[in-house]
This record gives C-alpha cells, structure tokens and sequence, in this order.
C-alpha cells in the first residue's frame, strides 16, 4: 500500500492540503481527512464514471473514438459563429490557459462559475477594491471573525477549525476569538455563534448601511432595520470597532440576493470604515476549488476575470451581457462547450433551455446532468486525483494538486483534451 | 543561425565603445567574433543605433498583486488592447498589461531584461506561472523578506548563520533571486493597523527595530555570496520628510562594505527623498541624496520616475497604499500574506497642475542627473508605479534633453519649479550614459556577466533603433530620441530576431532565473528541520507544498551564487 | 435632414456589433460604401449588406443625417457608440450598450432597450419610448463614474441600478424603476414618474432623485430634512409635496430625495426627525 | 396557498452527494427535498415528507418537504440543483448573476403529485437526455 502525504483536496475553496491517500493497486482504499465532503470525493470520485467518449446518435449517446469527438467538438467550434465555452472551475490553471487559447483561436465567449457564484463581488472589488489577507493571517490574528451569508460547516467544513475560529495561531488561541454570524436562516455556522444575527431576506444592504452609521455615530430613524433591532447592530458595531483583527468572510447569501454587486460594494465600504478603528479585512468564501485560479489566469492573461469576449479577436468585457446567464438567455450563443461543470444543475431554468437547443460538448470527469444532455462528451482524468496541476486557494495562495492514481486507461487530463481540440481547430481554420 | 548586423554605431559601455561604426557578428544566440558573410544573414543596421538589449532591474509585471491591479482595474484595459494577430496572442495595456503583452511591449522597447522586485515567497507559484507566460524576455524575482518572522527572530536572536541558512532555502526553494526588503519590520505592524514603522523604532511584538533587519540581511546577502545586492525600499515611503529615513538606511550599512561594490540598492529612490513636515511644505531632497551616493559607493539606486496621466501604484509596502488610499478615497487593495509581506495597489492619476505630483516628477530627474555615475544610478519608473514603462522613452528624452524638460517646467505649479532644483540643472545624457543606465550597470549590478554588453560571448540580445547617433542631437532633437526609443528598429534576443520595424515577429519563451543559493550544510541541517518544525504553526500549508519544482519553470537558469564576500 | 434607411433582413441569430451605425461613420458615404462598410457578426466579419437592406441619401456632415433603422435589433449590441451629432432612429427594439460613451446628437428607440442605455454618455439625447433595461446612464466597469451629460428619457420602466455611479445630466422614467436607483450617484438629476425599487440613492454622495410614486423603505444612512410643496427637475416645476431626505450619510453625501408625501403614508414615522 | 420567500444554497448533504454523482440517491432525495420551519408547516397543513408545490413567477416544480428549524418563518430552503433552477429566473440585473435566493414563491401542498423523476423533469423541461 501506498501513502501519499499532503494531498491538496480538489473540492472546496479551502483546498485543505494535509490529507492522506492510501492508494492499493492503483486504487484509493482510504483516506485520512476531516472533512466528510474531502472523504466522499476521494472515496467515490469513479462512481458514476463514464471513460468512453460518447456521441448523441439519434437523441442517444454512443460511445465513439476519442479521435471522433475531438473532431465533432473541434467542427461545432469552429462552425460557431460565438460559442461559449462554460465552466472552468473545477480544473486546473494548466486546463484553464488552454481554455483561453482555445476560446481566443474560435473567437468566443470564455467564462467560469465565478458568473454565478462570486461575480458580483468582483464587481465590488473593481468599485472599491479588496482590502484582504491570506488565511494564515486569520489564524495568526483575528479577533473577530464575522461570518455573513455563508455556511462554512456545509460549503467549506475544516474553514473553522484550519483556519479561523477554531484553530490556534502565533497570536491568538481559539478562546481569544469571538464569531459573528449574519444570515437569513439560523445555519450550522450560526449555532456556535458568539452573536447570530438573523437578517430578513434581500436586505443584508440596509443592515450594512446602519451598522457604516452606527460606526460614525450617526443616528438611525427606524427602531429596527432589516428585522434587526437597532440596539443589536449597534452590539455588532461595538464588537467590530472593538477588536484588534477583525475578518469578514461572506458568501452566496450576499451575491446571490437582491443587491448582489452592490451587496459587495457595501461590505467593502464597512471594511474600509473598519480600518479607521481598528484592522478589518474582507474575503469572499469561494465554492469550487479553483474558481480562484479561474479568475487569476483569466486575469493575468486577458485583463479580466470572468466573462470575457473573444469574438473580436481581442479580449473584452462586459458582464451582465458577456457573462454566461446573460449570454444564454439572450440567445446569443449558437454552440456551447461545457468544462468540468454542470451549467443544467446549476444555471436557471431559461438559461438552460437555449443551452440543450444548440450544439453542446462536454469536457468532465463525472457524467454530470450537463453531460446528459450533450451532443459530444468526453471523459477527463480527474484533477488532483488522476493529474496534476496548479490551483489557487480563496485567499489566492497557489498549490500544486497531486496526483495519486492513474487515470483509466484511455481517459486524459482536461488540459491534455483541450490540446487536441485546439490542434485540430488550428488545422479546420487552415483549411478553411 | 547566424547573423551579421552591418555599419551601425555600436554604443557599448562595457566594452568602452561608444559610437561607433562597426558590426557585430552573432551564432547560436550569443556574440562571437566574426561570421562567415556567406552563410549568415546580413542585417544592414547602417547609421542606426546599436545597444545591448534593456535590462530592468525594477518592474512589477507578474505576480499576485500585480494581478490583483489588472483583475480590479478594467478600465485601465479597455480602450488599449491587442488583437491576436500572426504569433501574438491578444491582450490588453495598459498601466498593468495582461502578460503577453507585456512581454511583446518590453521587446518593442528593445529591452530583453525584466526582473519583478517583490515577491510573497508563499504566493512565488503564482508569480512564476505569470513569469512563464510573459514570452520573449528574460526574467527572474525577487523574494521579500522584511518583515519575514523567521528572518526577524533569527536577527533578533543574533544568529545569523542560521538566518542565512533559512534564506539559502527558501531562495532555492522557490525560485526567487535576491533579498528584497520592504518597508522593514513595517508591514507587520501594519497588520495590526499600525502605519508608520521608524527606522529605529521597535518592531511590535518582534522586538528588533528595521535597521537591525537591514543590516542583517546585509551581512547574510555577503554571508551567501547572492548576485545582487539587497534591494531595499525603506521605510516611510512616500512620507514629507522621508529623505532623512532613506539616508539613515543607507548610512547603517557603510560599515559593512567592502571595496566599491555597492552592498545595497536603494529602490525607486523618488518615493523617498521628500522634505517637509506635510504635502503643503513637500519639497525635494534629491540633491542631499545625491551628495550620498556620490560619495558612498557602497549604494546604488533606481529613479522611479513619475509620468503625469493615469497608473496603478502597487507595493508590498501596505501601509504605504492604505495611507495613499486615505488621501484618494479612490479603490483600495491590501493583501497581506502570512508570516512573510503584504501588498497593497492603488491607482492614482498624477497631474501636472498638482504640487505634490509636480515635485514628485523633478525629483526623480534630479536623482538621474545629480549622481554623477551613470553606473550607480538607473532609470525606472518602478513600474507602474511612477508610470508605465512604455513610458520609458519619454523618461530618456528628458534626461537627454534640457529643452524636453524645459517644455514639462514651464506647465507646472510655479512653487514646484521654484522648490525643486530641476531648472538649474544643465546636464544632458549622452547615448553612452544611457546605455549604462540602462543597460550595461543594471546588468552588472543584477551579476548577470552576458547581459547589458555585446562582447564575444555574451548573449546576442540586441537593440538597434532607427536614430542616427552621430547626426542627432538630443538635446534639441527629443522627439525623435523618443520616437526612436518607442519602437526599436530591431530586437534579437538569444540571437534570434524578435522585433523588426516596430513589430514583433517571434514570441519565444524567456529564461526564468533564480540563485541556487547555499549555506553551510552542517547549519542548513539543523535549520531546516527547525524551519520545518514551526513553519505548521506559522502558516496554513504544509511545508512539503512550499516548494516549488524546477520544472514549474518555463525556462529555469540557475545562477550560481558568487563566492561569499568577506 | 438627409435620411438613411436601413432594413433589418432578418434577426441575427448571434450578436452583432451596431457602432458602425453611427452618422459619425455613415455620413459622406455612397450607398454602395455603406453597404460595404464591415462589422462583426458573432466572430465574423459581414458587409452591411449581408444585414441590411439601405435606401435614401447620407449627408455630407454627420449633424445632417437621420438614420432610421427597422427589424428586430435586440442582439445588436452598441448602437450608435461613441457618436457625436446627428439622428438615429429605431424602429423596433434593440440591444444592449445603445449610444455606449456617446458625446452628441439624438437616438430615438421605438421599442425596449436592452441593459446599459447610455453607458459612460457625456452628452446628447437618449429617447426610449418602451422599456430599458438595468444600469440605465451607469459606467464602464470600473470607472466609478456613469453618465457625465446628456438625456434620457424612457418612457416605460426601466431595471436596476439606475443612473449607477451617475455624475450628470438628466434621467427622467415615465414608468417604474426596480431596486438601487441612482446607487453611488455623484451629481445630475433622476426623474421617476412611477415606483421605484428598494435601496434608492444608495451610497449617493450628491445629485437628485425625485420620485412620484411608491418607494418601499427609505434607507437608514438617510435623514429627512424637511417636506417641500415642489421641486424642480431641469427647471420643470414638479408639483408636491415631498419629503426630503438627504444622504447617503454613510459617504459624507449630500444627495437629495424629495419622496411624494402622498404615495408614501408609511413614512410617516420619519416626520418626527424633521428639525 | 401561501406566500413565502425562496432561498436556495449549498448544504452539505448535497455537496457529499455531488462527489457521489450527480445522479446518485443521495444528491437528488437532497436536492428535490425543500425545507420549511415546523411551525409554517402545521399551518400549511403538510408532513414531513409530503409533496409541496412551489411556485415563482419563473416556474413551478412539485418537491418533498421537510421540517427545519434553521429555515426563518416564511421562508423555504431549496438546495442547488436541476429542481431549484425550475424557480429561478434568468434576469440578472445587468451583473451576470440571477437572484438566486430571496424570491416570493407560492407554496400549495400537492396530496395527489409526485416529485418527478430527474430525468423526466429534464426531457420535460429541456427536451432532450439520453
């Protein structure tokens, strides 16, 4: 049996890097983490495996040649007139360059899972900007650790307990800190809460808008705002002003309802208000393990994280009309190419309707419900499992997945699949 | 492939040539002494101007906050992009330019040399993955170490051997090439909220004040024998009065030279050469700076000129930002990084018609032309700090011309022009002091023997300009030295043609380089464990995920260190 | 006024960029240079030809041409971007980002506008006689500044974040406006006949907002100074009363809202804070 | 009938069962099941584990309900997925991100429906699967 040390764990934002994989002819057998969606993964990443390539032969999918689908994908790309090319996040930075290669060389629309999941807070971040740490400086330093809309005990399980309430850094044990909860609905998160705030639905805005006037000793109108009683904000206020490291992780609960960028906006206005008392610092608790590295290679490569347009020749970028909702709904796009996601289980309902009515490939390990409804799929080699590659962490530090077992025989790394795709593309437009 | 550039006037500092007619012959990408004309391409470079390729010794073009300037600037990009055309990819400009093109816009200046100052050793992956996709130039960074605990308890515990075994690692560990030093001892206690960490004042909760740190990081860069000195941007940055600060860390270290090799470089000095007790009484000590390093050849610096329109200012000097910020109110990023730094970026528009900016732009031209040896003093704009460095040849033609600067003079605030000694100044650089500047010191300085000269053997990275050297007069022709600095005639890099008429023709990948550092291996054998030890307690990734493998590297060149002065 | 007018052949099925549609572009051009005057479609580069068909007369100067568009543009994105003078006219409906950073003349919209109506304008008329879409006036990301100068006037509603980041000129909206109207506005005047949505002038630091209809809440960074009998939009005297609020306090602003008294009973409350 | 408001999210039952598959038992029970505060459901009149019907102005899907404490009076949570998306609509405010959480929905229990199968709901709603 063999035991490989210090995996990074492909699942989460948190990407945990200190598991341990036992792996017996070629086979995990057993994994040591503490987290029982890391363990699940490990565990049960080949059910559901699909390894042949399939192809969608009178509205049913046959298995095919890798050879063959590279060429349909390649055919339907260049035949585009603006494909999308969807997902991205639960790859490696390795897949996502090519990606963008590939989506520069068709002209087409190139956009991650950041699009509907912390989109609009980097439409925050480039209003007001990003005052942020890494989590070491949780862990070595916060205080005050306030938890707004996310639920780190279902989305992000070992983020208490490596990096922030729970653990013990140079300056700071667990006892020394205290953690705020701000959410809709009483969370796992919120049960060991020192304060649990329960804001009313689409109005965590208003809530931030009266703690920034409490913090400036402003007097507020109202006896209670967003369902919170004004002299409880005003204890929120006390305890952020108070601290000596203060840290504002947020989630969905803010980008996903009503305010969205403007949520993010507001949050960031309160963390730069905080600095006039004490040290504050914000961070988004991004979901898939690499959303973070799509939107630094997209960044550093094209100017801009998500949502970006190729269809020029040159990259730009107009969220709310080049970013994949936007894109899908306004019947923009005449073909799609699905990467390690799953658009249909995740996109609304009108978005995936235009989705299926085009030509649509899938790239994923899994034969997700995306992959279900494809003209072309092919299986890929699981990323810090079956190969390796680069990922960045939601406070953006970079590491590299390992891998720790062959990939079935045949099936190749995404970025490998995206090579050949980009080859024969190359090759079509030569023709052409 | 050989080639064989014909008649032009060869400017070659290292080499004492200094305009003249002649040709230089290249093979297999270096400089060799003759070709055979038959076989070779002959490159007729007649009355053209030929210099080494540039090489930047300070540039901030990859890395985590670098990244962080491009992802929160969109409107910095969209109205200055590249269309993917032949072998360029696309991509956007412009004070933070996506990599390729920062790649391509570099060799369209005729540069070849790049080295990124600063950084987050814990984030360096990302830096070099940036660096691997920056094509066609050379390059390396620079790993921070200021405010680095094991480096502070280490100097704090006065053991230095072990210090210099921890950075012989971690330098070898993840690629890096020299000790950068920001903002001592400062951004730690920035991420307590404090901003303004003195020289001699103590660090929080460390218990060593910067000059400690300095002075040890000094000893240890000897100790290591590292190519390049340590680079250092002190404290106080940007701060009225900070002139006083950026002579005591230079004075703290004269004890510890050794003949006339310079043992610190003092980074984008401009930032720190203020007078003043606030922005109202803000005035220019570049000429007490001067006299410094006139006298004291153990420093050396960089300019860090500032060009007047839009940039993105970005430092691991977050204090520094987070004041910027307070007087702005504009976007703000900080990134602090456990344990080891911190970043911050703010954008900023400097103006001609703002006092403050108007100072800021003499005083980094008075550096270039106070210091008397071109060989000490090099010229940036710590980009895009001061400006982006496509601006460069507009930096060149002021230096060059008295009448280019007369023109900026003449258009700013009266008391600017009157508090500065820009106006008196007469001197003019020749294309020889250029070159060196440039060239040929940055070069040197950064150990890099076959760069920055165009003797057999060096690497055949060559710069020709469409500018007849003997014909022009700079000083009243600027605008031509500027137009032909924006778009060499040609770049080769590696021997291979890169640039021609302005355009880019070939993208090769660059070399990565970094220090393949060593300490003593009985010490390095006890630290290392040590570093281990603690390093869970410190950070929150395993030690065994720090490291990065030579293969991560597009292109790796280690250098080996020299032999340990003194 | 020279008129040019151009027939969509049949809807796009995949984007087509509409800034060459300008008078700026079009005027002292033949018909045939019209026709042959390229723009993308999707990734592809297609004549005017292969989507229009042109009839009429071009101008020598662009301040004498109308062009007047027919067909379903609503995936012609950029309409009339960056123009300086003249008329555009569509009949129809139309995408989003119509007269983006434009600095002159008057586009008329006879149908919905899509998102971003006016995007970093400095001047000249916008006229939408259906419905626009959200970020009406705003900014390029990341600019922090929308609309500079100019008009726009829509007749129905319009979506979210109205006059975002907004530092002059004039909004006014026949209709409703959803949630965020005038957030992080910085100068000029929005007009909104009808509703509007929560979170109105948001993080405002100056300008004016007067609403005729309902307003759900009014935020906490708000105070009210006062209620006034009327007010004036662009020297039109709008009829009252209104309370008058001023904020948003939280950035040091000193943007007004004059809220209709009558529409909004459930402000009542807040009377008891006016000095 | 009653009015309540949406919120969908993660849980961690789903994310476990997403590493299982996509189509495994334990993702689509978790991902069909919406959950309401005990109390709402004695007013609606329902049991844990009956079918509910929810409807927003975007859609209308039939699910399982199950009581939880977490969920605010008033609310209902759906978890991500194929089921939820039936709900959501697609504008997005000019942001690229629809409204995923926080939206008015009707809740009417549905004694005689079932929760429809996954892939009936995709070839229902999409038209096409395997």
């Amino acid at each position: 049996m063999k035991v490989v040390s210090a995996v990074v764990c492909p699942c989460c934002g948190n990407l945990c890097d200190d598991n341990e994989v036992y792996v017996e002819d070629n086979k995990i057998v057993k994994v040591r983490t503490e987290c029982a969606v890391s363990s699940s993964k490990f565990l049960n990443y080949s059910k559901e495996r699909n390894i042949k390539p399939l192809v969608r032969v009178e509205s049913q999918l046959k298995p095919t040649t890798l050879e063959d689908a590279i060429e349909r994908v390649a055919r339907m790309l260049v035949e585009a007139e603006y494909p999308l090319l969807y997902g991205w996040s639960n790859t490696s930075c390795e897949a996502q360059k090519k990606g963008i290669e590939l989506a520069e060389e068709v002209g087409g629309v190139i956009d991650n899972t950041t699009t509907v999941c912390h989109g609009p807070s980097i439409l925050g971040v480039q209003d007001l900007g990003d005052p942020s740490c890494t989590l070491g400086e949780v862990k070595a330093r916060a205080d005050l650790i306030v938890y707004w809309g996310c639920n780190p005990s279902s989305a992000h399980p070992r983020h208490m307990k490596r990096y922030s309430a729970l653990t013990k850094g140079r300056f700071r044990a667990p006892e020394q800190r205290k953690v705020v909860v701000v959410d809709v609905r009483k969370t796992p998160t919120a049960r060991n809460a020192t304060l649990f705030i329960q804001v009313k639905p689409n109005q965590d805005y208003e809530l931030m808008a009266a703690l920034k006037m409490l913090l400036q000793n402003e007097e507020i109108e109202e006896q209670e705002v967003a369902g919170v009683p004004v002299e409880q904000i005003d204890e929120l206020a006390e305890l952020m002003r108070s601290c000596e490291f203060g840290i504002l992780f947020f989630g969905l609960g803010l980008t996903m309802s009503e305010g969205r960028d403007r949520n993010i906006d507001a949050a960031i206005t309160l963390v730069r208000e905080l600095n006039k008392w004490t040290k504050f610092a914000i961070m988004p608790m991004r979901g898939h393990y690499n959303v973070t590295g799509a939107n630094q290679v997209l960044a550093w490569q094209t100017g801009y994280p998500y949502a970006v347009d190729f269809s020029r020749g040159y990259p730009r970028y107009e969220p709310g009309d080049t970013s994949a909702v936007d894109v899908l709904s306004r019947g923009y796009n005449d073909a799609t190419l699905v990467v390690a996601s799953d658009p249909v289980a995740n996109l609304p309902k009108d978005a995936v309707k235009h989705l299926c009515s085009k030509p649509l490939a899938v790239i994923d390990p899994h034969m997700s419900i995306t992959a279900y409804m494809a003209d072309v799929v092919i299986p890929s080699a699981f990323v810090g499992i079956e190969a390796e590659g680069t990922a960045h962490r939601m406070d953006g530090v970079p590491l590299i997945l390992k891998k720790v077992v062959e990939p079935p025989e045949g099936v190749l790394p995404d970025v490998q699949i995206l090579d050949l795709i980009l080859k024969r593309v190359r090759e079509l437009k030569r023709g052409r | 492939m050989e080639y064989l550039l014909k008649n032009g006037y060869v400017v070659d500092p290292v080499n004492k040539i200094d305009c003249e007619r002649m040709d230089i012959a290249v093979k297999d990408g270096k400089i060799v002494e003759s070709v055979d004309e038959s076989k070779a391409k002959v490159i007729d470079v007649k009355n053209m101007l030929v210099m080494p390729g540039g090489v930047d010794l300070h540039s901030h073009i990859a890395g985590s906050k670098v990244n962080v300037g491009r992802l929160f600037r969109p409107e910095d990009h969209y109205k200055d992009y590249e269309v993917k055309s032949g072998v360029r990819r696309s991509g956007v400009g412009h004070s933070v330019p996506s990599t390729f093109t920062t790649g391509y816009r570099y060799a369209i200046l005729g540069y070849t040399t790049v080295f990124e100052p600063a950084t987050p050793p814990l984030k360096t992956l990302h830096t070099h993955d940036e660096l691997n996709d920056i094509p066609i130039i050379d390059k390396a960074c620079f790993p921070l170490f200021g405010n680095n605990w094991f480096v502070m308890e280490y100097i704090r515990d006065g053991k230095l051997e072990e210090c210099a075994a921890y950075i012989a690692w971690l330098m070898r560990s993840i690629k890096g090439y020299a000790i950068k030093v920001v903002d001592p001892g400062g951004v730690e206690a920035w991420k307590w909220g404090i901003t303004s960490q003195d020289f001699d004042q103590e660090i929080p909760r460390f218990g060593i004040t910067p000059r400690e740190i300095v002075r040890g990081l000094v000893k240890v860069n000897k100790m290591l024998g590292l190519p390049h000195p340590v680079h250092v941007h002190t404290n106080q940055l940007g701060i009225p009065g900070n002139y006083k600060t950026t002579l005591k860390t230079m004075d703290a270290v004269k004890d510890l030279a050794t003949g006339d090799r310079s043992i610190l470089h003092v980074t984008h000095v401009q930032f720190n050469a203020y007078g003043g007790v606030d922005y109202l009484s803000f005035s220019s000590h570049a000429d007490d700076i001067a006299d410094y390093v006139n006298k004291n050849p153990h420093v050396t610096i960089d300019i860090g000129q500032v060009i007047f329109g839009d940039t993105t200012t970005m430092t691991a000097d977050g204090p520094f930002e987070y004041k910027l910020f307070n007087l702005l109110r504009g976007k703000w990023a900080n990134a602090d990084v456990e344990v080891e730094t911190g970043a911050g970026v703010v954008p900023i528009t400097y103006s001609r018609s703002n006092y403050v900016h108007a100072v800021m732009w003499c005083i980094g031209l008075e550096l270039a032309l106070l210091i008397k040896d071109p060989w000490r003093v090099f010229i940036t704009t710590d980009h895009p700090n001061g400006g982006p460095f496509t601006e460069y040849p507009r930096v060149f033609s002021w230096l060059m011309s008295k009448k280019a600067r007369e023109r900026v003079l003449k258009r700013i605030p009266r008391l600017a022009r009157v508090r500065t000694n820009l106006k008196d100044i007469d001197r003019e650089y020749t294309f020889y002091e250029l070159a060196i500047s440039t060239r040929a010191a940055t070069a040197k300085i950064l150990g890099l023997s076959n760069k920055g000269h165009l003797g057999v053997g060096a690497d055949a990275d060559i710069a020709v300009y469409n500018i007849n050297p003997k014909e022009v007069n700079p000083s009243a022709d600027y605008k031509i030295v500027m137009q032909a600095f924006s778009r060499a005639y040609l770049t080769m890099k590696d021997g291979e043609i890169i640039v021609k008429d302005g355009e880019v023709v070939a993208a090769p990948v660059g070399r990565t380089y970094w220090v393949n550092a060593k300490a003593p291996k009985d010490v390095e054998d006890v630290v290392i464990p040590e570093v281990k030890k603690r390093f869970e307690e410190y950070y929150t990734v395993k030690f065994e995920n720090y490291h990065i493998p030579e293969s991560y590297l597009a292109c790796s060149a280690p250098i080996q260190p020299l032999e340990p002065l003194g | 006024m020279a008129e040019l007018k151009l027939k969509l052949k049949a809807p796009p099925q995949t984007p087509v960029e509409g800034e060459v549609l300008t008078p700026d572009n079009l005027a002292g051009r033949s018909l045939n240079e019209i026709l042959n005057l390229e723009t993308w479609r999707g990734n592809r580069r297609v004549k005017l030809s292969e989507l229009f068909t042109v009839e009429g007369e071009s101008a020598s100067k662009p301040s004498d041409l109308h062009i007047i568009i027919e067909g379903d543009l609503r995936k012609v994105r950029h309409l009339g971007a960056r123009m300086s003078a003249g008329k555009i006219t569509v009949n129809g409906s139309v995408g989003t980002f119509v007269g983006f950073e434009m600095t002159g003349g008057t586009i008329v919209v006879n149908g919905d506008a899509d998102a971003f109506v006016g995007m970093g304008m400095s001047g000249g008329v916008i006229e939408v006689n259906g419905n626009a879409g959200d970020a009406v006036g705003s900014g390029y990301w990341g600019t922090r500044c929308g609309m500079k100068g100019g008009l726009i006037l829509v007749k129905g509603n319009v979506g979210t974040a109205l006059g975002c980041w907004m530092k002059g000129g004039t909004i006014r909206v026949g209709g409703n406006a959803d949630v965020f109207t005038g957030v992080r506005m910085q100068g000029g005047t929005i007009f909104v006949a009808g509703n509007v949505g929560a979170k109105l002038g948001a993080a405002m630091v100056d300008g004016k907002i007067v609403v005729l209809g309902n307003v759900p809440n009014i935020l906490p960074s708000f105070h009210i100074d006062e209620i006034r009998p009327n007010t004036k939009v662009d020297g039109d005297k709008i009829e009252g009363p209104f309370y008058v609020f001023h904020g948003d306090i939280t950035e040091g602003g000193n943007g007004k809202l004059f809220i209709s008294v009558e529409k909004n009973p459930h402000l009542k409350h807040r009377e008891a804070y006016i000095f | 009938m009653a009015k309540f408001t949406l919120l969908t999210g993660r849980s961690l039952t789903q994310g476990v069962g997403k590493e299982e598959g996509k189509f495994s038992e334990r993702y689509i029970q978790e991902v069909s099941t919406c959950q309401i505060d005990p109390e709402d459901l004695k007013i609606l009149n329902l049991k844990p584990g009956e079918c509910v019907r929810l409807t927003t102005e975007y859609g209308s899907v039939v699910l399982r309900v199950a009581a939880s404490t977490l969920v605010h009076r008033g609310c209902v949570f759906v978890p991500y997925g194929p089921y939820s998306n039936i709900l959501i609509g697609t504008k997005t405010g000019g942001t690229g991100m629809p409204n995923f959480k926080g939206i008015p929905v009707e809740v009417e229990p549905a004694p005689g429906e079932a929760v429809p199968d996954i892939k009936e709901l995709l070839v229902k709603t999409y038209g096409r699967v395997q």
